[in-house]
């Protein structure tokens, strides 16, 4: 049993075809129509990738590797489009497209008011063909395709409501942030091209060991072939995956709306620079500096970013500040070489998160699209499905066994707490800081949006105009009391509840320390995944030892200082903050990275613009040099026309003269 | 005996004081005319003192060119000078400047 | 299909064409527009006809044909095309049709003469990609100035004259020296023949005289750092079409000289001064896309960006002798030169539309300044849609044309020395910084002036334009495979050629 | 000292001084009879060269004609002598300074001592002519061709001076030969057919 091209064909581009005829024909074919068809390509695709997975998992294909089409042959060189199907991507493509049609879904209720409707929908269908392009990829110059391309739906999703300043100052930021990040990517795909030959994953995966001996001299320093390559390659995965210092744009990416959010902003586009290290194992394996550097980065963004997030009362934004922190756990993974851990929970992640997404988007349409948590509080009572499967999220987010998120955080954390790798000691230091954050500012979520006194009036309104005017209200007033979400917006969150609730328990054994990833993932000798997997002994095992680990009593008391000052005593909150003073200002000023980045690379690079116009081109080019020219040749000819006065004797004299300083030069000379 | 230099010397008296003419009577196109007309008859002087002492008659048939084209110059000088003080009303350099650049 | 001097048929039948257009009059300018469009789509149709009859696996020039000319000089009239020619003049040809479509109403005053001007230069532009004499090149070079220099100058905007002036010169000034070079290289070997030009045996201080007044030539041309000051006033001065034109043709005689004359009449000082050019380029990427950055007049911010967009044009063709002296197998030259080949051809389609755009939102509300927009996806959102897809295919995003050539330049520049590519890319940042800022003032955000809120959506005949230009950019990003195996052959010969010293 | 060279002191002495009343005279009448002098002075000097056909030439072309010009010129215009005279105090030291400079410089070029040389025989008696027929024959023959030349220029300039005086007063009658000649009978003399009588009513 192989895996047939057509089907592969038909799971990329059914996604596309939706987009298109929603995005092109939509005036033509309705609401209706445009959702109809995005969601039956999508649902086509995500089944036939439940289809492929079995094949390969159960049915016993082999690895599907062949190009479609040759983008460009110069000599040996060659750049083709074409799929490379292994179980690594196999899964993915299950997580992309299940996500992305559990979005489709909801995206009926949530923008049902939206004008932008049959828009929203092909943009959110090219997405899902864009991303399964990159994750389907079998070379790098594909794999730069289908990054750039969810970056541009991404762009264009963030800036959906283009009316808004926010939005449009947002999709521009996270399109340039990231653009820093493919500027590392392209020159590590360059660098690949160079010292392997070749784009071809396999190929070069088959190079790779030749990569040992080469090197970059850099200044007198070499580098090593695969340290400049992974370093490269992962500065691309920074912006993607928004690592610090890149991690800018995500926070205010959340200016799209919320489906997005939850697709593209947590489950599956930041979670491509994850994918494409872990695809790229065989490269990194080669590398420690480059590990070292991951794992350093990859740690920083989980502690930081997480304590960031404690402090913010925009109900999405928590779940962005947590998305990154939780981005970062990944990387660490990355950066210990338990790519299958990262992989691991970047599944386990993206359903939910997804799911806390959706549900945070349940919650904003009915407080009417008021994101702040300041006015929200004891939401439970009129929501019960949501706060429900929010729970669910919560706690697989905080690695409480035997929700998802514990298999996979509490594996990260025991491998980093193995690993000899540099860097791992401080790594060890933040991510179990970071699970002591996370719990904090997941139950403080929790509680201030759905516990204690309601925050907010319900006043009646007088008069219908301001009615269907959802932007622009009185913070806290609500036109009519909070309620439930319609069956489409339910029905995904139960759907990502349940595999929020399971996929850990069930899949921890093959993903984790079986070989599932075999021969997609490489891992060197002695790696700490191997060492765990010596250790064990059944999933019901597995689980009860979570209870005893350090991550799980971090949790336990994050949870409780969180409910105490919450539940029990919410004006402490306020206190603590007054007591950190300084520190409380950082966070809330998001450790100023924001205002260095705006103010050197934004403002810095516009005031370099100007003054390289007005002074060089203006200036220097133009001024001195072109118009110069001219006017010296104006000022020239205005001295030599004051010569010519009109009067004879001027030019008699002026013959006389030359004739005597004729004859003097030859007086003074000499003659032949 | 008259020697060359005698000739050399005379001409060179005669074409210097021409020169001085031309810069003091910078106002008077005539006496500017006849400046230059002396300033001829000095050159000629050479010419001819020249021709004499080596002995070739080229010298003093370019006198003779010289003189030729020097008539036509005056005639065509003076036949512009009446034109121009027909239509100025002087003939004072000073006010003549229309090949102002 | 040999026995027809087709390429004699495709530079005059424009010109030829161009005399019934003149006809018509001021008087039928109905007439002079269809007879217009008629003779550009005849070129365009003689063209494939070529692209048909073209064997891409030759190196070789075809459909050669050679009269001659000047017998006192040794001049022909020989023209031949090899695959980079090819390419250059589908273009041509191509844009044409819409630039011809794209004045259809625009264009209100002396349309007779503003269809013919464009013809000729059209005629012009394809002698200069067919000549194979130097003489004859020369002259189509400098004739070609002619028509822009009217175009501008007749239909352009307030201060067309400086514009025209400087353009003039500018250009006027580097072909002197071409001219000088070339009268040299006749001297030397009795012939104008190209080929003959470019076996010819010179020494290296020869070839740096050369090699410089080439150069100053095509720089101008290009144009390249800091001989590019023309470029941003003649654009904002010209209409939509001679912009057009200007950006997408015109500017790639610049390339297509660097090709034919510079790198194989002096290889050996092109690769000694090949660091000047490169620096220059990379001066052209870095330094141009600040400037471009904080450009208020939307046509200066694209003419910008296009020099920026050249920059990697030269930098593709001057990284081939560090590439042969690394790997003398030639491979990774070929992909600098394909990338610079690409990039040509790509920023022609998306220059083009670009300068489309802004001619769409200037015939609507007559200002090109960005501060006098700003939320045009209210009201006109199909050219929303075309806009910010020429916006991401000028910030060479993969699957538009505009990625392929940047892609394919960085990936050689690495080769070569890591640190260009370091500074190539940065073009990734600061080319999406400056388009994407544009389209974000341009149109994103909420309508706030009354007379943008009166702008109507695109016609029938700007989507027709428009369009066709969306469907070259995507075609090239999607597929570069035809493109690339069209100039293989003749960038491997080059490449061969640049191999071997001539000293 | 020979007689001839008490001959050329004489006439360089006259010459000169009447070249010094040329540009310093103040009335121009004055100065172009002075001018004459010189001319003459230099007639002489040219004599004692033995190029008798060209003092003579001299004498009969400048004193005759080209001096008469000048007198006639100087005299038909009103020319106010006070304003051309001014500066000419303010530039005499200029001019005189100029002058002895190039004096100075030139005399210091040409080297006159080297030339103080005698005369060899006169070249016409040595070749066995008159001075007239050694130039008439370099003349015909080595210089036709500018002598051609010349004749031409004199010619031009003839008709320049013409053209150049020649004005066509408005309100003066005077002769047109050409328009004259080409008068035709029907341009002068109409012919009207009338009848002899009327055949109208007759008046009331």
């Amino acid at each position: 049993m192989t895996l047939s091209t057509g089907i592969l064909l038909t799971i990329a581009l059914a996604p596309l075809a939706g987009a298109l005829l929603a995005g092109l024909l939509g005036r033509q074919i309705g609401r209706a129509g445009a959702h109809t068809v995005t969601i039956a390509g999508v649902a086509l695709s995500c089944a036939l990738s439940f289809y492929v997975l079995w094949q390969l998992v159960w049915g016993g294909a082999p690895t599907y590797n062949a190009n479609l089409y040759t983008w460009f042959q110069i000599g040996p060189i060659n750049a083709s489009v074409g799929f490379l199907i292994d179980h690594l991507t196999a899964l993915m493509m299950v997580v992309v497209t299940f996500v992305s049609l559990m979005v489709h879904v909801y995206t009926v209720g949530y923008m049902a008011d939206d004008d932008g409707y049959q828009r929203f929908f092909a943009y959110i269908a090219l997405f899902t063909f864009s991303m399964l392009m990159l994750v389907m990829s079998n070379n790098f110059m594909q794999l730069f395709f289908g990054w750039e391309a969810v970056g541009l739906v991404s762009y264009l999703l963030i800036g959906f409501w283009y009316k808004r300043p926010t939005a449009i100052y947002a999709n521009l930021k996270a399109f340039l942030v990231n653009r820093v990040g493919d500027f590392g990517f392209v020159l590590g795909i360059a660098a690949v091209l160079y010292f392997l030959g070749t784009l071809d994953y396999v190929q070069a995966f088959a190079h790779a060991p030749a990569l040992i001996g080469k090197g970059l001299s850099v200044d007198g320093h070499v580098w090593s072939a695969a340290t400049v390559i992974c370093v490269l390659l992962f500065i691309g995965a920074m912006g993607k995956s928004a690592q610090v210092p890149l991690h800018i744009w995500l926070p205010d990416s959340m200016e799209g709306p919320t489906p997005i959010s939850a697709l593209i902003h947590a489950a599956t586009m930041v979670t491509a620079g994850i994918f494409m290290v872990a695809r790229m194992s065989p490269l990194f394996e080669l590398s420690n500096t480059a590990l070292s550097f991951v794992l350093v980065i990859g740690a920083t963004t989980a502690l930081f970013t997480g304590l960031i997030g404690i402090v913010q009362n925009d109900i999405k934004r928590v779940i962005a500040y947590s998305t990154l922190s939780q981005l970062g756990y990944m990387t660490v993974a990355l950066g210990v070489s338990a790519y299958s851990a990262a992989i691991f929970h970047l599944m386990t992640h993206a359903f939910f998160k997804a799911l806390l997404f959706l549900g945070a988007g349940s919650v904003i349409m009915a407080m009417h699209h008021e994101q702040d948590m300041r006015y929200m509080g004891g939401l439970r009572r009129y929501m019960p499905i949501t706060y429900l499967t929010m729970w669910v999220g919560s706690l697989a987010l905080c690695g409480i066994p035997p929700f998802a998120g514990f298999y996979s955080k509490d594996a990260i954390i025991e491998a980093v707490a193995d690993s000899q790798r540099w860097g791992s000691g401080y790594a060890y230091v933040c991510v179990l800081a970071g699970v002591f954050v996370t719990a904090t500012y997941t139950f403080r979520l929790m509680y201030l949006t759905f516990h204690g006194r309601e925050r907010f009036v319900v006043k009646a309104p007088h008069d219908h105009v301001a009615q269907g005017d959802h932007d622009h209200h009185e913070p806290g007033v609500l036109s009519h009391p909070p309620h439930e979400s319609p069956w489409v917006v339910t029905l995904p969150l139960v759907l990502l509840a349940i595999p929020s609730l399971l996929i850990g328990a069930l899949t921890v054994r093959p993903l984790l320390f079986g070989d599932f990833f075999a021969g997609a993932i490489s891992v060197a000798p002695g790696g700490v995944l191997a060492t765990m997997a010596t250790h064990f002994h059944g999933v019901l095992a597995y689980t009860l030892d979570g209870f005893l680990g350090a991550p799980f009593w971090v949790a336990a008391a994050g949870i409780l200082a969180t409910s105490y000052v919450y539940l029990f005593n919410p004006a402490l909150a306020g206190r603590i903050a007054g007591l950190l003073g300084g520190f409380y200002r950082l966070l809330c000023n998001k450790f100023y990275v924001d205002e260095a980045f705006y103010n050197i690379f934004a403002r810095g690079g516009l005031r370099l613009g100007r003054a390289f116009w007005r002074g060089g081109d203006e200036g220097l080019i133009d001024g001195a040099v072109v118009n110069g020219s001219a006017s010296l040749v104006e000022r020239i000819a205005g001295t030599a026309r004051a010569l010519q006065s009109g009067f004879l004797y001027h030019y008699a004299f002026a013959m006389i003269i030359g004739l005597i300083v004729l004859l003097a030069g030859y007086v003074l000379v000499g003659h032949a | 005996m008259i020697s060359l230099a005698h000739y050399i010397v005379f001409g060179t008296v005669l074409f210097c004081i021409s020169v001085a003419g031309i810069f003091i009577n910078r106002k008077n196109v005539i006496v500017l005319l006849m400046a230059i007309e002396l300033m001829l008859l000095a050159v000629n002087t050479n010419f001819i003192a020249f021709s004499r002492f080596i002995g070739d008659p080229a010298g003093q048939v370019f006198v003779f060119f010289i003189m030729t084209v020097a008539a036509a110059e005056s005639a065509i000088g003076l036949a512009i000078l009446t034109l121009l003080f027909r239509n100025r009303r002087t003939i004072n350099v000073a006010e003549l400047d229309d090949l102002r650049g | 299909m040999s026995s027809w001097p087709l390429l004699s048929l495709l530079v005059w039948l424009p010109i030829v064409g161009a005399l019934p257009v003149l006809l018509a009059g001021a008087r039928r300018p109905r007439a002079a527009r269809w007879i217009a469009l008629l003779v550009s789509l005849a070129t365009f149709a003689v063209s494939l006809l070529m692209l048909h009859g073209f064997n891409a696996d030759s190196g070789a020039m075809q459909f050669t044909e050679s009269r001659v000319w000047i017998a006192a000089l040794n001049a022909h009239y020989a023209l031949g095309v090899d695959g980079i020619s090819v390419a250059l003049i589908l273009l041509t040809t191509f844009t044409t049709i819409l630039v011809i479509v794209g004045a259809w109403e625009v264009i209100q005053d002396k349309v007779h003469q503003y269809m013919a001007a464009m013809l000729v230069l059209e005629a012009l532009m394809l002698g200069v990609f067919c000549a194979l004499d130097a003489l004859l090149f020369y002259v189509f070079f400098e004739a070609m100035l002619i028509p822009m220099f009217i175009i501008i100058g007749v239909w352009g905007g307030p201060r067309r004259v400086y514009a025209t002036i400087k353009f003039f010169i500018y250009t006027f000034l580097g072909s002197i020296f071409m001219l000088i070079g070339l009268i040299y290289l006749y001297l030397k070997a009795g012939t104008f023949d190209i080929a003959t030009l470019q076996a010819l045996r010179l020494t290296l201080p020869e070839q740096t005289w050369l090699f410089f007044a080439f150069l100053l030539a095509f720089a101008v041309k290009v144009p390249m750092v800091p001989v590019h000051t023309w470029l941003p006033d003649a654009h904002v001065e010209a209409p939509t079409g001679g912009s057009v034109v200007l950006a997408a043709v015109m500017l790639k005689i610049g390339g297509y000289g660097f090709i034919r004359f510079s790198l194989p009449i002096t290889p050996d000082a092109s690769a000694h001064y090949a660091w000047l050019v490169i620096a220059l380029s990379l001066v052209a990427v870095v330094y141009i896309g600040y400037v471009a950055l904080v450009q208020e007049d939307m046509k200066k911010l694209v003419a910008y960006s296009s020099i920026a967009h050249m920059g990697f044009v030269t930098l593709g063709l001057f990284i081939v002798f560090a590439l042969l002296r690394s790997s003398p197998d030639g491979v990774m030259a070929s992909l600098g030169v394909q990338g610079a080949m690409v990039q040509m051809i790509s920023h022609g389609f998306v220059s083009g539309a670009m300068f489309t755009c802004i001619g769409v939102m200037y015939d609507r509300l007559h200002t090109r300044q960005i501060k006098d927009y700003g939320g045009l996806v209210n009201v006109m959102p199909w050219f929303a849609v075309f806009m910010v897809f020429f916006g991401m295919a000028n910030a060479g995003l993969p699957g538009t044309s505009g990625f392929v050539g940047e892609f394919m330049v960085i990936l050689s520049s690495f080769a070569a020395d890591p640190w260009i590519a370091l500074v190539a890319a940065f073009t990734l940042i600061i080319g999406a910084a400056y388009t994407l800022w544009l389209v974000k003032r341009v149109v994103w955000g909420e309508v706030t002036r009354p007379q943008v809120a009166a702008m109507k959506d695109i016609n029938a005949r700007e989507a027709f334009v428009l369009g066709a230009f969306a469907l070259a950019v995507l075609a090239l990003g999607v597929w570069p495979e035809p493109l690339v195996h069209l100039m293989n052959a003749s960038v491997t010969g080059l490449v061969q050629k640049l191999a071997l010293s001539k000293v | 000292m020979s007689i001839e060279l008490l001959a050329f002191y004489l006439f360089a002495s006259v010459a000169v001084v009447a070249a010094l009343g040329v540009i310093s005279l103040r009335n121009p009448v004055h100065a172009v009879l002075s001018l004459v002098l010189t001319f003459f002075s230099i007639a002489c000097v040219w004599l004692l060269l033995d190029a008798e056909f060209l003092a003579l030439a001299l004498v009969v072309v400048y004193v005759g004609a080209v001096m008469v010009l000048f007198l006639f010129v100087v005299m038909m215009l009103d020319i106010k002598v006070a304003a051309t005279r001014e500066g000419f105090i303010r530039f005499l030291p200029v001019g005189i300074a100029v002058a002895l400079v190039m004096l100075l410089e030139m005399l210091a070029l040409i080297g006159v001592r080297a030339m103080r040389v005698a005369p060899p025989a006169d070249p016409a008696i040595a070749n066995g002519m008159a001075n007239i027929q050694w130039l008439g024959q370099a003349l015909y023959t080595r210089f036709l061709l500018p002598f051609e030349v010349a004749a031409l220029i004199l010619t031009v300039g003839l008709v320049a001076a013409v053209a150049l005086t020649l004005r066509r007063r408005e309100g003066v009658r005077h002769q047109d030969a050409a328009r004259q000649s080409q008068a035709r009978a029907r341009d002068r003399v109409r012919l009207v057919s009338m009848p002899a009588e009327r055949n109208e009513e007759p008046r009331s």
